[in-house]
């Protein structure tokens, strides 16, 4: 080994693997042919091709960070129903596909009996998308598979059945960076107190000119503090961001208290009649509370419960709120509306309310 | 009398045609007032050279800081001398109408005869922020005209940086969408601000508009930095046989595509039987289907006002609407009407003390963010202010707990009460 | 006269007059009791109240800068048929009520025939909103009486008929201060080069602090030209918008060849279905050439005629253009598209597609 | 082989509840690998104090500078040593799949067995990106792992100032709607970048990502610097006995209040007897009728796709979707493919080049204006790139003569063509 290290070998640079030989044959063939597609039931989806071929795939949740049994028991099923292919969804689901509908039933069957959720189709709620946290991000605030296991056991019979007006598209992130998407619902943290900075590391770790310049609002410059090269904020101008934390560890933005999370809603990237638009703030100040987030849960049940129960077929969340309207939205689900709710960023003044719509 | 003329080809040009003259106007009047004479012959220049020929200046009336727009030349021969010397001054002086621009044709020849007196005898009715402008005269005659026009009723409006003329529709004078007293509320405010119209001591210049629904006939919304908007919070009232009589009339593939689908709320729906189903709490007021089914559709009864801040044109950072920091005002009695002039005057001190020089109060707002603006005004936040939530993180919310609690405890009270 | 002004008397601050004593009897009895109203022709308003009453009004188009004998003329139409009464709208059209249906005829013949076009009710092209110009004003690039007169000439027809889709406001302003307000069509002044400046004079008028702030671009700094205090202009920040004259009259921005016109369309105020929005340049660079300004009156049908003829009923043009899409504005219309309609200004990200809505 | 494991008592309680369990998993795989025994030691730390205990640092292959996410305890006790000395390193490998996600179970078997032999056994599938995100091994076992992952036919993707994993949706393997052939292209743009992917030398990250619709199933508009939307430019095609169908099944009512008024052209009209009337100039190709009626309805057969540049989270200057570049594209033969790359070139060269430090392809199309950015990589402007056109008057069009004889110019050419 110590040898191998001396001389290694050349990478080959292959990048993107071609996915044909990994096509179940049924798609392989008919690629590009669809024709159209239906649900026999939630978690089901039918496609026939314009040659008449017909295939079923079955959807079913997973935990996206799986051990080796988890992959091997998905792989044991598709193997014994499926011809030995299998896909995964954006969304981490796995999506098995048989070209005979007498296959569907036993497949639905094998998966919930090795315990994958089957579901996630059409207007339902479907996984949550999903970030590293604590298991293994450096500057996570929150553990995303936590918050996402704890969510979706509340929320899988939305998962299992397919009663929503239209599909429902969770996502979370666990820093203010936001490595998850725009959400109909979207978890995400929120700082509410400046970084901490351990001024004896700055000097060590942190290359303080790229530093400064992460500001998104200028609030960091230099500074000796305790006779050492260190940085300084300006907390009054600092939006706890936390931009300046991974290219300077020794800015703890992180804090147990005061890092809370934060619900957003009516992000879209579809273009499904209206264009994408970004996620909105609705409710801040939730406690960051392991192991199953329960403040957190209580209000994205609110929140889609009183969607599912409101809104007309097709409309995504956001798209209810901009029917009904925002005063409503607030009434209905019974949450605060408060002075950090108006836009203070570039550009907020489009966000504001510049006509005589009103609603009472 | 007759006065020296000019040649005005360019300008002869523009009496032709279908639509009323200004030329032919100003030829008319150029046979008797020398100034209009000369003005001819310097426009006839500008038509020419396609340049301006008019400087400002400093004219006014005793006690008052603004209100006269003075007007010199500038088109000057090789030795300094004006080339159209009649025209040397041609000074403006802005007159408050009356509310609603209505008048008695009594009144309406009065001025003209004041004006003939003292002026060059042109006017226009009226300007953009609403003023009669009486148009060419000197500086030696304005507190003569000033003085005769303000015995017979007549003040002078704004000009630099004051509070305006404000403007008002024809509304409950004339109009079925009407949602509140126009005049009253534009008299009001306007009759309260006066020492700040007269002594223009603002950061800079102020104007209010009222309209009586959202129609905004005064495009007040834009072109006013406090715009008062006509409105209501209950049902809008139907007369269901009027809408069958409309759908009689006008068929029904006419009222689905020209009401129901034109609703930006999706407020609407058509039964089969030609009744007319509104769900009032996702409509906007935005009057289109009352617009289009006048006879079957009014504004409910609860009727109040909405206030709008900042509206403004282009200079500095670009047109800016005015944005709602009172969603719905009542304005049933004195009270409320004090109420209503209370919040103007403290957006107007708030202005006086906070803003730049040469700086609206939209772009005010803009600097320093709308909720700091509400708090220092006394106006609470709502989310009929926004169009909709914030999407951007990078905010500051220590104070979340706080600020949601008022929120919970303003509910309460308003559902106690 | 020399007495009067050493010892002046005190204005009376009387401000707003009260319109009551001026208001048509009919309109002052009930005031706040209008039901509905209808159009019986063009220009004329039926109006009916809940006590029963009814009025019509007429509606006429004037010059706004009226001399003695135009006013006084309309003062004897409005004795011999409406009892004395008038009001202007603020188009500056003259109303004229009778509570007698059968005036309304004599009426309008006495209009017509005094020289004034009966109409811009409904859904007309009503008066051109209209600012000062080189007839007043200290810093216009144009003349807005004569650009108003030469175009509702053209539209003349268009005022005394109802055959648009909806309302067509169209405003002018002959300087990039823009008096004038949003415009369904707005003709306005656009620069096109920097101002050239008098250096000689700047010292003299111009309090060059207060000059340097106008700027929006930052684009001004005082210099020392010639020995003189003066200022300077960086031109390629420069955007031409004549911010600087008005404070300091020799940075002379108006230019007889270079300062152009441009025409906007889309602009609305009205809240009726959409909310307010801006108008949006569509062509620019258009000669500023009096007295009759035929360029600008060709661009202006040509939009107004694509509108009429292609919009739908109760379609504002901006509304027509969203329907359709701006590819198909400048097919329809053949007006060339360029860089310079990419807004680039402050929230520019808004302005544009941001989504796979495409049209072809 | 009984390691040694810790008491998890908070990590516990998400082992009930249906959803698959990340915990239990991870318990499993603490009986054979101490590291994972470890690191569910620090996480049950994490859930105690409400703190992340990871540190980065520097751990590669030969040859490439990315595509290991190195992660370092930092949960250490008062001598500096580690809590979890299992735990101590705990890296990610991210490796690309297959366009598309497709997997023989062999393969993903052959994978398993792969980082069962070289690491922890936990496996990401995907992570937000799409990689496969090996997690968890040490710094001396990746160069091995690597190189048999490699052999095998799997290579690193991107981490860092890098071009980055692509994405693509399932598209034309399994979806009828799909206009583009999406793992082609997306194997072209990423297969073509491998350099930029393996030593990240760009100002900042770069993602590609590939939707063969409007759906946008891959979130590429957002989500991506660089977007590729399956689209087309010819009618939508209709099967009106489908519609029929539809409309029979449905409803007339349901059919209207769910497909024709939620089009956001207005582009649909359904007439008396069923038939489906579509304005396809006006239509915006948003999907949503084809969504709801696939059988009656699909997009056209001239199809091709859009490019949008810009999509980013929130750092910096908070989150942007990406802007429409080129509106159409056809993809029909290897030089319309040959065009896609030569594009993507253009954008990649000139975003090496010109974007500051850290800044997004995005931030810098804001910081230089979209204009210039098209000139620079030799795209023409065209309506399709713009909401509105602008508003703001403040703006030098000195040239625009020259700018408008371009655009006829062109129109001739197309014209012609
Ligand atoms: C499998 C997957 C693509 C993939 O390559 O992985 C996929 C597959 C399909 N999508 Fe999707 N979408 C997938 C993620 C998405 C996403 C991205 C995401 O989930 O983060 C979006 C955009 C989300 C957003 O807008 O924020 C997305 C927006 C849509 C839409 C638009 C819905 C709308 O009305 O706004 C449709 C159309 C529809 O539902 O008819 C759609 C439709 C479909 C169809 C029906 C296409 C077809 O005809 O086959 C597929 C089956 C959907 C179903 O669940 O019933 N798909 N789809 C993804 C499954 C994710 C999952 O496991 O839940
Ligand atoms: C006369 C009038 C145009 C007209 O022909 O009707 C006018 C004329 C002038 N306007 Fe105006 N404005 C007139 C209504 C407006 C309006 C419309 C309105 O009030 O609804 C606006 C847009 C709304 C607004 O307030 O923004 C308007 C926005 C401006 C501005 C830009 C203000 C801004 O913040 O963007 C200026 C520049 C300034 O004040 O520095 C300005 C400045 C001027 C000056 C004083 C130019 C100057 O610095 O010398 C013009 C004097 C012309 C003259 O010789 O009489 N005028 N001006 C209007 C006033 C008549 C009246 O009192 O009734
Ligand atoms: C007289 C006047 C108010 C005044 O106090 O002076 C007025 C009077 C009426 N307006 Fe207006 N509007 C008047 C200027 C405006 C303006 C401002 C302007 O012209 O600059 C607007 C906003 C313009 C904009 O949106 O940019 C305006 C937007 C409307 C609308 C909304 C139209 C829409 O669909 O967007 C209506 C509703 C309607 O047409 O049914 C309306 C409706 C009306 C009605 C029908 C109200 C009523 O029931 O009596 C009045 C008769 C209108 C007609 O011409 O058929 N009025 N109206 C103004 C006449 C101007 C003129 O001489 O042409
Ligand atoms: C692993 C992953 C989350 C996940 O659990 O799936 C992830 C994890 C990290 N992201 Fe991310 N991002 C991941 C997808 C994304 C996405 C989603 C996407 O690609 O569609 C985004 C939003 C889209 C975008 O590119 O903007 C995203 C936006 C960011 C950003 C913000 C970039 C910005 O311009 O706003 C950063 C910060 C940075 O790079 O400086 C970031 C930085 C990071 C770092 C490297 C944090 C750091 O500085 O150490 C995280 C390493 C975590 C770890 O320990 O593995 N990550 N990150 C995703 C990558 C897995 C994969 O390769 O498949
Ligand atoms: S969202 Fe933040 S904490 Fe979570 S994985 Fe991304 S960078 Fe790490
Ligand atoms: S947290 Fe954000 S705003 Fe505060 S100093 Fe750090 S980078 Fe600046
Ligand atoms: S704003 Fe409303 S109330 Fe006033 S005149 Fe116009 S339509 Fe009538
Ligand atoms: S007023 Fe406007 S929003 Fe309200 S129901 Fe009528 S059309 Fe809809
Ligand atoms: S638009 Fe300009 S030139 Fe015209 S009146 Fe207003 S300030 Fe004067
Ligand atoms: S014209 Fe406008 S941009 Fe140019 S220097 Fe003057 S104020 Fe500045
Ligand atoms: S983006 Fe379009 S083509 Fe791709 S899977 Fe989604 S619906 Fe199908
Ligand atoms: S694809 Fe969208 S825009 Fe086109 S007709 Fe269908 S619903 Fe309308």
């Amino acid at each position: 080994m110590a040898e191998a290290q001396t001389q290694p070998r050349r990478p080959i640079e292959s990048g993107t693997p071609d996915p044909f030989p990994h096509m179940h044959p049924t798609l392989r063939r008919n690629f590009g042919l669809w024709k159209y597609h239906d649900r026999p039931r939630p978690g089901v989806l039918h496609h026939v091709s314009h040659t008449g071929e017909e295939v079923w795939t079955v959807r079913a949740g997973t935990q996206r960070q799986m051990d080796l049994a988890t992959i091997r028991s998905l792989c044991d099923i598709a193997d014994e129903y499926a011809d030995g292919y299998i896909r995964f969804t954006i969304r981490s689901n796995a999506e098995i596909s048989v070209a005979d509908e007498s296959k569907v039933e036993p497949l639905i069957k094998a998966l919930q009996q090795a315990g994958f959720p089957v579901g996630g189709t059409g207007p339902s709620v479907t996984m949550i998308s999903h970030t590293q946290g604590w298991l293994h991000c450096d500057i996570p605030a929150t553990d995303a598979s936590g918050v996402v296991k704890a969510l979706m056991d509340e929320l899988h019979e939305e998962f299992i059945n397919e009663r929503m007006p239209n599909r429902v598209h969770i996502t979370t992130s666990c820093c203010q960076i936001n490595c998850g998407g725009q959400g109909d619902i979207a978890i995400n943290i929120q700082h509410t107190k400046p970084p901490k900075i351990q001024h004896d590391q700055v000097a060590n770790i942190c290359e303080r000119p790229s530093v400064v310049a992460r500001c998104p609002v200028a609030a960091i410059r230099p500074a000796v503090v305790n006779g050492k090269p260190s940085l300084e904020v300006d907390e009054s101008k600092c939006v706890a961001c936390g931009a300046c934390f991974p290219p300077c560890p020794p800015m703890q933005i992180n804090d147990p208290e005061h890092s809370k999370l934060a619900i957003w809603v009516g992000g879209n990237h579809s273009n499904a009649r209206g264009v994408p638009s970004f996620h909105k703030m609705v409710v801040a100040g939730l406690p960051n509370n392991p192991p199953r987030w329960p403040e957190v849960a209580e209000q994205v049940k609110k929140i889609l419960y009183t969607y599912r129960d409101n809104a007309r077929d097709y409309e995504r969340v956001g798209e209810w709120i901009e029917r009904i309207g925002w005063v409503r939205f607030f009434e209905m689900t019974g949450l605060p509306f408060t002075k950090h709710h108006i836009e203070n960023w570039h550009g907020s003044r489009a966000k504001l309310n510049t006509s005589a719509h009103l609603r009472f | 009398m007759a006065n020296k003329t000019y040649d005005t080809p360019k300008l002869d040009e523009l009496e032709s045609g279908p639509w009323p003259s200004f030329v032919t106007g100003l030829k008319r009047l150029a046979a008797d007032k020398p100034m209009i004479a000369g003005v001819l012959g310097q426009l006839e220049q500008s038509y020419t050279d396609r340049k301006g020929y008019w400087k400002g200046g400093t004219v006014g009336v005793y006690g008052y800081g603004g209100g006269i727009i003075p007007r010199f030349t500038e088109l000057k021969d090789a030795d300094g001398e004006p080339q159209f010397p009649e025209a040397q001054e041609f000074h403006t002086m802005r007159f408050i109408p009356p509310a609603g621009m209505h008048y008695s044709t009594q009144t309406l020849r009065d001025i003209c005869d004041m004006w003939e007196k003292h002026g060059s005898g042109l006017i226009a009715l009226h300007g953009q922020t609403g003023d009669i402008m009486l148009q060419g005269t000197t500086a030696d005659q304005v507190q003569e005209c000033f003085d005769e026009f303000n015995e017979y009723g007549f003040d002078l409006g704004g000009a630099g940086p004051a509070v305006r003329t404000g403007m008002s529709c024809v509304g409950a004078a004339r109009c079925e969408h009407s949602c509140c007293n126009e005049q009253k509320i534009h008299r009001m405010l306007i009759n309260n601000f006066l020492d700040d119209m007269h002594r223009p001591s603002l950061p800079y210049k102020f104007k209010f508009k009222v309209s009586g629904c959202a129609n905004d006939c005064m495009n007040a919304i834009e072109r006013s930095d406090f715009a008062v908007i006509g409105t209501w919070r209950d049902a809008i009232e139907v007369d269901q046989s009027e809408v069958q009589a409309f759908v009689a009339r006008k068929g029904r593939q006419y009222t689905i595509d020209n009401v129901i689908t034109r609703c930006p709320s999706g407020a609407l729906s058509l039964t089969d039987d030609d009744q007319l189903e509104i769900d009032n709490s996702s409509c906007v007021r935005c009057m289109h289907c009352i617009n289009v089914m006048t006879k079957a559709l009014s504004p409910g009864q609860e009727r109040g006002v909405a206030i709008l801040v900042g509206g403004k044109r282009t200079l500095r950072i670009g047109d800016l609407f005015g944005s709602v920091v009172v969603p719905f005002l009542p304005l049933r009695n004195h009270e409320d009407y004090e109420r209503l002039l209370e919040i103007a005057q403290e957006v107007v001190d708030f202005f006086a003390e906070n803003a730049l020089e040469h700086e609206r109060v939209g772009e005010m707002i803009e600097r320093i963010g709308l909720p700091n603006f509400l708090e220092a005004v006394g106006l609470e936040v709502d989310p009929n202010m926004i169009r909709e939530p914030r999407s951007i993180s990078y905010v500051r919310m220590d104070d979340w707990d706080e600020q949601a609690e008022k929120w919970h405890q303003r509910q309460q009270e308003s559902a106690a009460s």
